[in-house]
């Protein structure tokens, strides 16, 4: 079995993807305050990962184009979900 | 090898049961709902949660995260592995996944017992009871995915077994473990 | 078709009578039974009650005993179920229904049954507590009808769809199951009033139900008798050919 | 099963008269009348008791836990006839679930799978209406027999209603991995294996709500937003899900011991066959 450098590639992705996380975090520190913009790219980048993780990992890549869609519409739920409960829970504080 | 040939060769097919894919978007919508009412609840009291969330460290939650991404990306090995017939390092890589579980689930012990040292229990406030909940109810899922690898281990040691359908049923189910820490570090971690 | 082995069924049935005199014994033992006690009594009169020195030690025996002895219909309720499944049904669903009711009345009884010893356990207690352990015990003990009226009901029906030449109950055992169950409904209405035929003292919630549970356990007790006879006696038949052969 | 006897073939077509006929005609001859006689009783049982919990007694949605002494007598004084009738309406009907849990232990031995999983099933849920359902109802009953008694012991009441009936999971943990388990190693096809799956999740549920011992507000407590209401539409999901999956076992069922045959895309019009038989169930 040749060492598949295509998943390889795709760990690399996710873990820096991750380790952007600590970036994210250092540059909002000292400021103990929430921010509608990091809580919005920290949820977007998790559903980037998510979506990577259904495709490579998961081999919906390769699925019927019926799981592709609902994997993306899943993705797609899961983001307008959280978003907005976070943005409603803010205005009706 | 290209990625269309392989396409080709095996025509496009769901991995795993379909059955599994009904549950795995089924729990996925399960756990969009803990944490919808999570982000709710934050955004209505956000100096509690901020302040809370400071007890937590980063680096632990990082660490964990990209254990756990290695351990799917050895199951992910695992399932090419048995697909193309090499089952010794489908099962090397099946006993990688479960290595990595255990530092996983090391690692989160630690967590827990060093935050309720610091008298953060799970009903101190209401961020840590959505912390120890939705860590709690990942853990129970990681807990599953043991006997799933079991299943999976059993799959590629018998000859007569190696249902490659089973196989890939089971790494499904791994890799939802995965992805819903993906989204619950993001969340209890990170969201300001 | 192989035989079904019977040994000892008859040793359990006739353990019945013995149950229905250990029963009997201890329901005129218990002071609260005769008569039955008003649901209109004060919390303070309830506590008398407990703490009359004639009958506290009544109490306590009498549950005792009804606490080893509630579960003692339980074998015949097993017996049912065997001669359930020599009916012409398609599927065991009957007698699996059976099998479920048959522990859930002696379940509740022993909630009722460990109120009542725990009320007269400190009779000196509060009179507000010792009420509250007199009214769960009687209202679990009159409620406990929903497996009851369950297990005639699916009797009734698995000896109705009994399809065969000679049936293993009359079709008069089924009419009757469902007259017990008719009247051990109005029981589960005993929440709504403290007086009159429906409070736990009525005549319908105690008098119409406990009549009609004792007179469903002979009634029965005759009816799975004379079936298990009857099967006895029509395998000896075969038996006695094979030997003569 | 030695003791189930194959009757007389009956005849193969429902008569095509009027509804009382047909219905007469399932109940006397329709192979498959004991199976749509407890898939009605399960049909029947539910939708009471979502009536009487609902509606009637108006118990459910469940109240605060966090409510004062005041609100909780009040609890009980408003709805001072909508419990002992509503529920007595459930003690009437309650012994009727048993044929509900012997139909899912006949799905469990129509598997390929060891008797030992039917057994463990109805033993289990023999008992669970008791934590589940009874003793919340006693309970309130109790506690809307006397108006005047000790706001503490009304109280004691009230949580011991709803602790019991939230509180306790482990029957129905157990019994939804069991039947999970069945399904996922049989091989006669009588469930999907989805289906299985929504076992567990509607187990996981029943792990989720463990919490409602420990908080008295927010989403975990006993009527909170996760431990109650998500996990009611989980439930109520995996309810609906398996009234229609045992309807279908009973409609594909041939009574052998084999695979259970698909449904025939040209029998379609059979379920409404079965249909009306089984009203001579309810």
């Amino acid at each position: 079995m040749k060492f598949n450098k295509r998943l390889l590639v795709v760990w690399v992705i996710l873990a820096s993807l991750t380790l952007a996380y600590l970036w994210i975090d250092h540059t909002a520190n000292g400021s103990l305050r929430s921010r509608a913009l990091i809580t919005s790219s920290v949820i977007v980048i998790a559903l980037v990962k998510v979506r990577i993780i259904f495709r490579e990992f998961m081999e919906v890549r390769q699925a019927p184009v019926l799981l592709c869609r609902l994997t993306d519409a899943w993705v797609v739920l899961i983001g307008a979900v959280l978003l907005s409960c976070y943005f409603i829970g803010v205005a009706i504080r | 090898m290209s990625d269309l040939a392989e396409t080709t060769k095996r025509g496009r097919s769901v991995p795993g049961q379909p059955d599994m894919w009904a549950f795995v978007l089924f729990e996925t919508l399960v756990f969009t709902a803990y944490f919808g009412f999570y982000l709710f609840s934050r955004a209505r009291s956000p100096e509690l949660f901020l302040h809370a969330q400071a007890q937590l460290d980063l680096r632990i939650g990082v660490v964990n995260t990209l254990v756990l991404l290695l351990s799917s990306w050895s199951v992910a090995r695992c399932v090419q592995s048995a697909r193309a017939g090499a089952y010794g390092p489908a099962l090397r890589d099946a006993f990688l996944t479960a290595l990595f579980a255990v530092v996983f689930l090391g690692v989160k012990m630690f967590e827990w017992a060093r935050l309720s040292h610091e008298g953060n229990g799970f009903d101190s406030n209401d961020f840590f009871t959505y912390y120890f909940f939705l860590t709690g109810i990942h853990f129970v899922h990681l807990l599953i995915g043991f006997v799933v690898l079991g299943v999976l281990v059993y799959q590629l040691r018998g000859p007569k077994m190696r249902d490659q359908k089973l196989v890939e049923t089971c790494a499904t189910y791994w890799h939802t473990v995965d992805f819903l820490w993906v989204l619950i570090f993001a969340l209890l971690y990170v969201v300001r | 078709m192989a035989q079904r082995r019977t040994d000892g069924e008859v040793i359990l049935l006739w353990t019945l009578p013995v149950t229905v005199i250990i029963w009997i014994a201890s329901f005129l033992l218990f002071p609260g039974f005769n008569p039955p006690m008003s649901p209109t009594m004060s919390a303070e009169q309830v506590a008398a009650f407990y703490r009359d020195p004639a009958h506290v030690p009544e109490i306590r025996y009498s549950m005792i005993v009804f606490n080893w002895f509630g579960v003692s219909l339980i074998p015949i309720l097993a017996l049912i179920v065997l001669q359930v499944r020599r009916m012409a049904h398609r599927t065991p669903i009957f007698s699996y229904a059976l099998l479920g009711c048959a522990a859930g009345s002696p379940a509740l009884f022993l909630v009722a049954n460990v109120c009542w010893l725990l009320a007269a356990f400190r009779p000196e207690r509060s009179p507000e507590l010792t009420q509250l352990f007199n009214d769960f015990g009687w209202i679990t003990f009159t409620i406990l009808v929903p497996f009851l009226i369950g297990q005639s009901v699916i009797l009734a029906l698995a000896i109705y769809l009994d399809d065969q030449p000679r049936p293993v109950f009359g079709r008069w055992v089924a009419y009757f199951n469902l007259l017990v169950a008719a009247a051990l409904a109005p029981a589960a209405f005993v929440g709504v009033s403290l007086s009159g035929p429906l409070a736990w003292d009525g005549v319908l919630s105690f008098w119409l139900k406990n009549i009609a549970i004792a007179v469903w356990i002979v009634v029965m007790g005759v009816a799975v008798g004379q079936a298990i006879y009857r099967e006895r006696a029509e395998n000896r038949e075969p038996g006695d050919e094979l030997v003569s052969a | 099963m030695s003791e189930v006897i194959t009757p007389a073939a009956s005849p193969a077509a429902p008569p095509s008269g009027p509804l009382h006929q047909r219905i007469a005609w399932h109940w006397r001859h329709n192979p498959k009348r004991e199976l749509w006689l407890a898939w009605w009783a399960l049909v029947v049982f539910y939708s009471l008791f979502w009536l009487m919990f609902f509606v009637i007694t108006r118990v459910q949605p469940p109240p605060r836990p966090t409510a004062d002494l005041a609100a909780q007598v009040h609890f009980f004084h408003v709805r001072h006839l909508g419990i002992p009738v509503g529920f007595a309406v459930i003690f009437c009907i309650g012994g009727m679930i048993a044929t509900n849990n012997a139909l899912i232990a006949y799905s469990m031995r129509r598997m390929s799978v060891s008797p030992a999983f039917a057994y463990s099933y109805l033993i289990m849920y023999s008992l669970s209406a008791i934590p589940g359902l009874l003793l919340l109802c006693i309970a309130l009953i109790v506690g809307t027999l006397r108006p005047e008694r000790d706001p503490e012991a009304i109280s004691w009441l009230y949580d011991f209603a709803f602790l019991s009936f939230d509180g306790t999971m482990g029957v129905f943990l157990i019994g939804s991995l069991i039947w999970m388990l069945a399904i996922l190693l049989d091989k006669n096809r009588v469930f999907p294996k989805w289906f299985g799956y929504l076992n567990l999740c509607n187990g996981l549920t029943e792990v989720v709500v463990a919490p409602c011992w420990i908080f008295r507000r927010g989403v975990l407590a006993w009527n909170g937003q996760i431990a109650w209401w998500l996990d009611m539409v989980v439930f109520g999901v995996y309810t609906g899900a398996f009234i229609y999956m045992l309807r279908s076992m009973i409609l594909r069922e041939d009574f052998g011991t084999g695979p259970l045959p698909e449904l025939k895309p040209d029998l379609e019009r059979k379920p409404k066959a079965g249909r009306s038989n089984a009203e001579a169930a309810a």
